[in-house]
């Protein structure tokens, strides 16, 4: 017996009114159930109509404008800021510097944080469990100028490897890159714990939260994190822009990343001198209509209140859980429901993950077949892919048991 | 996916025609697809006229790759090296008979591609989506 | 008497209907006349309608996904990127790679590149005029590993001075990066020239065509560019992304930008091997709904014709440059109508340009004050800011009627 | 923007009462805003009790930059330095008596920062704009 949807103050029907996308057959009668959020979330209403809006009513350039269009819009875009900034708790929202999307946030720091303040032979720890985008940017640095990485070894239950991870902590590390919830197995990894370790061994921290923000409360002030990154199209927000947190002092110290416009004081043709935070960091013509796009989201979230989108989407993920164990032959990974977020990644015996992920879109189901973007944890793992059903609030435990019919006519057709 | 050319489909995965090696061999080739693990090793031999007489196939991954390579393995036995070659996306799609998106086009081609890359000589590694467009 | 708005093939009235945001009333009884579009263009409904249809419709992650609707998301992004290879008229779409905006394109080329292809004292020529897009990446460059900048001069008429450009070309640069476009004094360059001169002196060549892809046709063929860059946003697309045009085989050869998901193709914990292109340049999830809107705004401008734009735009300029004339105090920058697209920056004697743009905003019209990122032109020329009014398909003699109108009250309130 | 108002910022702009410099001075500073190229110094002279007694201003730019200085001079003649420190953004707004956007609230509020950064005894170029936030 599923737990009763209201047992968290939720409302879902409601909420899935506000996703016009969930309304819709993919195949002659197929409704779509979507359980890929945790490769990108579906959008409210609320959120394509406050861009639509802004595009019919305000669009212009920001920051150099006097025109009242101009004014509107930045007005528009900076208050964007002050929302991010107030959904994780940053000091001032000019510790929220916009990219376009998490992968550019960490490329930043590694860029810009990570030319000027690290030298050869200098220790990054990262994760086995870390998405490419918290990989590749360290291994390019490793190439260019020769850091040294070190990898928290992962449990075969999912877990970081703790006493690992103090052992490295020895070895003077300048900076400890890991995300908070892993995007394969799930598990919600004790960031608060992992960030005072590696600030009492004098290292910095860089948090990759792309499944975190969306999910659960995140306070960085609170997590003392050093840098924070997410990106808004996992959290109802549009594509084309993601977020960058880091403390003040810390961005003030760092060189510019990108050169161009807004991101000066002053220019003269052989010289420039950059502007102050945040504006330091964002080049050139923002993602302005994606700004106020992520501010409505942040404004959705609010409203439902992230401490209810974590308690709904953990009744999911158990009721998930305990119906996946029924099916033989699937294998999910990752720890039990009470260690990790609504991300439930399993192989099938016999089938390969691109044949599940075809007859359950068959009927509609749209799960991920893949390495999902970290290739280093499947090998660990011993396996080229596997098939993720990923859940958000506007999900149900009735698409759940479709997903389970879905299964058990993948074991009939290939059994 | 039309039930029918599933059927036709899983048949071939579960129950291939051509699945295995030759040695010797005068064409060995193998080669991968990183975004789902799929691997095909494709072995020829060839007569002295260029004459595909025998062709084998093994390798791992989902249904679409392994019974397209042993579809096609069924069709490139008794043509010539230059027939091989001439061999096209399209005949594959023909072959399997469905639709396929972006994702399980690659996986539908990954035993042509390895099969041109052995008949153009390649070396390893060396087989690019090109030899499929 | 203006020319008949109809002497060019193109249907403002109809076009107008399709920019809801110039349909309103910034302050009580006055219209918006929106004469900003070098900063940003407005949008069409065809082009926010798009982007919603696709988060209403369509939304999922790209690429990677077997569903039905990953594979629409994809199909759309990657035909808006067919789109822009046809605009442009690229060889292939591989050779159309998605960034943020025109400054990251430059900022792409100077970083991946120029850091692997240039040495101390290597030579890189600008011009005077550029926007700083095209000044502090290369500054930034000159900085860390010592290359060399000069600069074509510019004319007090608002050219470059080609002369002292082959004397430049002596002097063996490895690139010529310069402006197709001026966005303040609205010079279009001879580009076909600059380049075939560069190419005879063995250097590459990058074009800044912020101001020019949405204004008249580009054949990056025919002007045998080697990279082209531009912004969404200025051609009726939306923010948050923009477009690097590159030679195939040189993007080839050129080392990954930012690293993460979709740009590799394999990953291991300590290595990483890049993804072709033009994927191996888009890390993590991109820009994709706007992709989608740039696609639908491309199709716009097609169908409209970029010769029908240019010569109603052209059009537009002539008149605004004879009005102009008219107004005692009132000095335009840059050559004639003929030399020029539909851009006119003018001071105003004993008035600050602030000022002049406050007063016509009362109005109801919307035009820039200030250095439009172009300080050293600026200092050039012995000036901090200037007023600019710039001009798109949906604008009139009419409203360059009222802006003169405008121009004279300045007048009478600081006369 | 309110014509009343405009009126105001117009006159004091074209007739400003507090133009010019004083030689000596006992607090010299100045400062611009790269963005637009308004340029203020300004001097003081202070009595032993830290009595503001004369003050005046010098620059170029807009008329909200120049009459927001004119204003601001003829305020804090005969305050004390502490009192300085206490003009508030809010105050310079309330003198102005117009609503700003951003880029003319800087217009606005460069003298704040040049008299805040002169009477902290900042050094050339460490005016920041948190002077006056
Ligand atoms: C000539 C020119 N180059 C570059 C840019 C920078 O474009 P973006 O801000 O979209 O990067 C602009 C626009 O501001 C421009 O006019
Ligand atoms: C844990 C994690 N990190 C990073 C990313 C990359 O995010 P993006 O593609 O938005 O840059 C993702 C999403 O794919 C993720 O799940």
């Amino acid at each position: 017996m599923p737990e009763p949807e209201n047992a968290v103050q939720i409302d879902v029907k409601k909420i899935i009114q506000d996703f016009p996308v969930l309304d819709q057959e993919v195949h002659p009668g197929k409704k779509l159930i979507y359980l890929d959020s945790a490769a990108t979330s579906q959008k409210p209403v609320q959120v394509t109509g406050a861009m639509t809006d802004y595009y019919h009513r305000a669009n212009a350039n920001i920051h150099r404008g006097i025109h009242a269009l101009a004014e509107t819009a930045t007005d528009m875009y900076e208050g964007a800021r002050e929302k991010v900034a107030f959904l994780i708790n940053a000091a001032t929202p000019s510790e929220i510097i916009y990219t376009r999307n998490t992968t550019e946030s960490i490329n930043l720091v590694a860029s810009s944080w990570g030319r000027a303040g690290l030298k050869p032979g200098d220790l990054v720890i990262l994760t086995e469990m870390e998405h490419h985008s918290n990989l590749v940017p360290w291994q390019m640095l490793a190439e260019t100028i020769g850091i040294r990485l070190e990898f928290i070894p992962v449990s075969q239950d999912g877990l970081l490897d703790l006493q690992a991870y103090q052992l490295l902590l020895e070895e003077d590390p300048k900076l400890v890159a890991f995300m908070h919830m892993s995007n394969v197995l799930g598990t919600i990894n004790p960031a608060q714990k992992i960030i005072q370790l590696a600030h009492q061994a004098g290292a910095l921290t860089l948090v990759d939260g792309a499944q975190a923000v969306p999910h659960f409360p995140v306070d960085v002030q609170d997590l003392d994190a050093d840098f924070y990154a997410f990106s808004s199209h996992k959290m109802l927000g549009p594509t084309g822009i993601g977020i960058l947190y880091g403390k003040k002092h810390l961005l003030e110290a760092m060189p510019p990343y990108m050169g161009g416009g807004d991101m000066i004081k002053r220019v003269k043709l052989r010289s420039f001198a950059p502007n102050d935070l945040p504006h330091k960091f964002e080049a050139g013509t923002p993602a302005i209509a994606e700004a106020v796009g992520l501010g409505a989201a942040v404004d959705y979230l609010s409203a439902v209140g992230m401490h209810n989108v974590a308690a709904y989407e953990h009744h999911l993920t158990k009721y998930a859980l305990d119906r996946l164990a029924e099916v033989p032959g699937v294998w999910v990974f990752g720890p039990e429901a009470n260690q990790k977020g609504g991300v439930a990644s399993f192989t099938f015996e016999g089938v390969h993950p691109h044949d599940v992920s075809q007859i359950l879109d068959a009927e509609g189901i749209a799960v991920r077949a893949g390495h999902h973007c970290a290739m280093p944890l499947h090998e660990k793992f011993k396996i080229n892919a596997t098939s993720r059903a990923s859940f958000y609030i506007y999900n149900t435990t009735a698409e759940i048991d479709r997903l389970i019919d879905g299964l058990y006519s993948v074991k009939k057709i290939f059994g | 996916m039309d039930d029918l050319y599933r059927e036709q489909i899983i048949d071939r995965y579960k129950n291939p025609r051509h699945r295995g090696s030759l040695a010797p061999n005068d064409i060995s080739y193998q080669d991968d697809n990183p975004l789902c693990g799929d691997h095909i090793q494709i072995d020829l031999r060839v007569n002295s006229e260029g004459i595909i007489t025998e062709a084998a196939f093994d390798g791992q991954g989902c249904s679409i790759s392994q019974a397209s390579a042993d579809l096609l393995i069924e069709t490139v036995i008794g043509k010539s090296l230059d027939e091989a070659k001439d061999i096209s996306k399209d005949d594959i799609l023909d072959l399997l008979g469905i639709e396929l998106g972006p994702v399980r086009l690659k996986c539908a081609l990954l035993s042509l591609k390895v099969l041109k890359a052995g008949v153009y000589g390649l070396g390893a590694g060396e087989a690019s989506d090109e030899l499929v467009e």
